[in-house]
């Protein structure tokens, strides 16, 4: 079974690197992710939301909801492990 | 060749911290273990992401040499580095937090209600 | 205001994320708020998806830019006849479900109202996130919030709950985490992560080595999380042991959402082109669900749990769906019958799992073997069942009846004959499981000793969670009637067309 | 389940230290829009700070102050509050969460400051919340 394993685990890592083939470069400043959405967060932050740090401003302002979905996310782990975890209320006060 | 290893070494690092997780997680029969490997894969792809990001001469993406209201400054988009992997990855982060909460919490009761965490054990004791 | 300028997209999705955190602090106020609370959340939401699908139909897709910022730098809410089409569906179950729950949690997780309300509602906005949103990474997101909840609903079952969750945990991460990884395989080559932007910027890129590994774990990713035949190890216990109203939201709201998010980043992210011309793998896909639909059905035969039973059948169906999703490109008929067993399917399996989830209220019965005499025992309720396992055998007029013929009518139509008989072998091995059940419910006496009672008394499930049983089993015949009729015909010419379906090429 | 460290040094230390975590945690929190930083990052030390005093004291000791009821009230006041500014803006008429419409100066500014602080409360509650969670359960 352990064999099953271990070539499943290759199979996706060389899937895996079969995609890499066609990747850019590590810290190529050319590569598609660098020039088609992310100029304008780098350039415009300032104008726009007059706001220096650009990771704030994305995460805040333009990509608000994603931040509002993680907040819902630890929010929904608590209360997660309050009703794994917590006992009734009841058993213990009686 | 050479130069498909060495340009490229961000991603054969996170395929490889990314297998050991991925393996641990099907292969292992320890829960405890299961979970570690979990986070391994998690936090390989943040790795990935992050690696995206990266920009050669690129600096952190906070607009520098501001002093008061400076809407004057302008930046370039070859100054600083990419910040939307960094957006996205402070969301997986937190999501992997979560998980592992889950998890944890889960593993606790499977514990106190099998008094092992060997899955082999637990699958017996179920019997 | 205009009442009717509202918009209604953000509504749908928010004001059941609102009184989710509303309960957790009403709730130590008042215990006895809560489900109204969660009544109320989605009832709201269950008007306002029908008024965003009322205004679909009229005015045609929707678009709402989140924070004002428009798409491929901010979110949207893009929603149009497809997204409109689960939604209704999600919110209408989940209403019924709402009625559903109260007496049921009331005996299955008594003293933990506050936290399973919240985390239903949570689980019911992730739902509706997956169904509303237009961008990638947002799907994640919300994937996750639907995920955790689900986690932890499932942990709180009976029984091997707690390791079926466990494996659920692992399962859905590896699931969720591919997809991921695709979405970053995708960002890496187009630099975008709104699927409308992707769909523009991708046609040159097919040939790409990355865009077909992403495509690939995408695929790998949602098949986890909807159980689709190599990858359902999690699901039968996790659908067995949760408690009965979870499994019946996880059978039919949660799953198919799912197929949702499959169907959506398929067709819209990467298009026909993409999989007709340098990804042909929708004929390892027919043949997967081929082999799900028999597998399914016969570890349904060998189960004596009923609700494990269901749990196999959905595994089985979910290979329907997946197998009209694969037939899609070489037919006239396109998604059609894929759509039409996702509302089909959720209708019948909602259905049973209700009934299902009854008995263990009443009786305490798990087992099959134990339902001796129940037909006169609960008659309405065993109504609802031999209608729902008539329907999913496909008696004429009925819902099953509809998603099987058109599937065979694709299977024709693309020449692959096979696949026919695979679906008529798997509709005869229904019979056989849901056959036993009806024999033992109706049929079987029960072997008295003298001088016992032989008088067997009505016994009645409570009506809050009679009513929406029967409800659905009311609907696998009147929605089949509906489907027989062609109403909903232009929505699903509509969808196909959108998505350049629905001509052989 | 975490008992009582006797050790002097520890308590005297993480006495001295809490305060000034908690303070650099809410630097962090109200500057994440100028340095790096954050709710979230803010956040995770200011419940960093909570679980050192209930390692180096006791979890009941810090249960007495820090209550469970209160914990829960602002892991749902956090979200809340982010929630209330995005329906703020759609109340006044723009889309969800544009803050460009808020009634204040530097409109969009200020409004990432609130939900960061709704972060970082939500964060730091939920942090602690877990860590009471998995440590009292026997």
């Amino acid at each position: 079974m352990r064999i099953f394993y271990y070539i499943l685990t290759c199979i996706t890592g060389l899937l895996l690197i079969y995609g890499v083939s066609d990747m850019p470069k590590w810290g190529d400043p050319h590569q598609p992710a660098s020039i088609h959405v992310s100029p304008r967060y780098i350039e415009k932050t300032l104008e726009e939301t007059e706001v220096p740090n650009m990771v704030t401003a994305v995460l805040a302002d333009y990509r608000g909801f994603d931040t509002f979905g993680e907040t819902t996310v630890i929010f929904t782990a608590a209360v997660s492990c309050l009703l794994i975890l917590r006992k009734r209320r009841k058993e213990k006060d009686v | 060749m050479l130069e498909f290893l060495v340009g490229k070494f961000n991603y054969y690092i996170y395929i490889f911290l990314m297998m050991i997780g991925f393996y641990a997680m099907i292969g292992k029969r320890n829960l405890v273990k299961k979970l570690i490997g979990m986070n391994i894969f998690q936090w390989s792809i943040i790795l990935y992401f992050v690696s995206i990001g990266a920009k050669k001469g690129g600096s952190i993406p906070i607009v520098e040499g501001l002093s008061g209201h400076g809407a004057h400054i302008v930046s370039h988009a070859s100054q600083y580095v990419n910040p939307l992997p960094h957006v996205l990855m402070l969301t997986a982060i937190v999501v992997g937090v979560g998980t592992t909460g889950v998890a944890l919490a889960l593993l606790l009761r499977i514990y106190n209600k099998y008094k092992t965490l060997e899955e082999d054990e637990i699958l017996r004791k179920m019997k | 205001m205009n009442i009717y300028q509202l918009p209604f997209p953000i509504i749908v999705v928010f004001f059941p994320l609102f009184f989710a955190f509303l309960i957790p602090v009403l709730g130590w106020w008042k215990k006895s708020l809560c489900y109204p609370l969660a009544m109320i959340a989605v009832s709201i939401s269950f008007f306002s998806s029908l008024i965003v699908a009322n205004r679909v139909l009229r005015y045609g897709p929707l678009h709402y830019y989140l924070g004002g910022w428009e798409p491929p730098w901010g979110i949207e809410f893009s929603i149009d006849h497809l997204n409109a089409f689960i939604a209704v569906l999600v919110t209408s179950l989940s209403f019924l479900v709402v009625i559903y729950a109260k007496r049921s949690v009331e005996k299955e997780l008594p003293g933990k109202e506050i936290p399973f309300y919240c985390l239903f509602l949570l689980l019911f906005t992730g739902l509706l996130g997956i169904v509303s949103t237009g961008d990638m990474f947002n799907l994640y997101v919300f994937l996750e919030i639907a995920s955790l909840s689900c986690y932890a609903l499932i942990a709180v079952g009976k029984d091997r709950a707690l390791v079926a969750s466990f494996r659920y945990v692992v399962m859905g991460t590896i699931g969720a985490c591919f997809y991921l990884l695709g979405v970053g395989y995708l960002y890496i080559v187009t630099g975008s992560l709104n699927m409308g932007d992707l769909a523009v910027l991708l046609p040159p890129l097919y040939g790409n080595a990355v865009v077909q590994t992403a495509f690939v774990f995408i695929l790998i990713g949602l098949g986890i999380k909807i159980a689709l035949f190599p990858l359902h190890t999690w699901q039968p216990d996790a659908y067995t042991y949760a408690p009965s109203v979870v499994s019946v939201m996880i059978s039919t709201a949660m799953a198919k959402t799912s197929i949702y998010a499959l169907i959506r980043i398929i067709f819209s992210v990467f298009t026909l082109n993409f999989i007709t011309g340098f990804l042909p793998i929708f004929d390892i896909i027919c043949w997967l669900s081929a082999i799900a639909m028999i597998f399914g059905s016969i570890y349904a035969i060998m189960q004596s749990k009923l609700k494990k039973m269901l749990a196999y059948s959905s595994i089985a169906n979910v290979g329907y769906i997946i197998l009209g999703i694969g037939l899609s490109v070489s037919t006239t008929m396109g998604l059609t019958p894929a759509l039409m067993h996702i509302l089909n399917h959720a209708l019948m399996k909602g259905c049973m799992f209700m009934v299902a989830g009854a008995f263990i209220y009443k009786a305490g019965l798990w087992d099959i073997n134990n339902f001796v005499g129940l037909g006169r025992k609960m008659p309405y309720t065993c109504l609802a069942f031999i209608l729902a396992a008539l329907a999913m055998i496909g008696m004429p007029p009925s819902v099953g009846f509809i998603s099987k013929w058109y599937l065979i009518l694709a299977a024709l139509d693309s020449g692959k004959y096979l696949l026919v008989a695979v679906i008529f072998f798997s509709t005869l091995l229904m019979i056989v499981y849901f056959w036993k059940v009806i024999e033992i419910m109706y049929i079987r006496v029960e072997e008295r000793q003298e001088g016992e009672e032989s008088e067997i008394r009505v016994d009645e499930e409570p009506m809050s969670m009679l009513v929406p049983g029967i409800i659905l089993a009311f609907l696998c015949f009147a929605i089949g009637i509906v489907w027989i009729s062609g109403i909903f015909s232009p929505i699903l010419d509509t969808i196909n067309s959108s998505f350049g379906l629905g001509v052989v090429p | 389940m975490i008992d009582k460290h006797e050790s002097i040094i520890i308590k005297m230390i993480s006495r001295i230290l809490a305060p000034f975590v908690q303070l650099y945690a809410l630097y962090v929190i109200m500057h994440g829009h100028t340095s790096p930083g954050g709710g979230f990052q803010g956040g995770v030390i200011l419940g960093a700070s909570f679980i050192l005093l209930a390692i180096a004291f006791g979890i009941d000791e810090v249960k007495e102050r820090f209550a469970e009821r209160i914990l829960t009230t602002f892991t749902s006041m956090g979200v809340f509050i982010y929630g209330f500014i995005g329906f703020v803006c759609f109340i006044l008429g723009a889309n969800f969460l544009d803050y460009g419409i808020l009634p204040v100066v530097e409109p969009r500014g200020m409004g990432m400051l609130g939900i960061e602080i709704g972060v970082g409360i939500t964060v730091m509650a939920v942090m602690v919340s877990i860590f009471y969670d998995l440590s009292t359960y026997e």
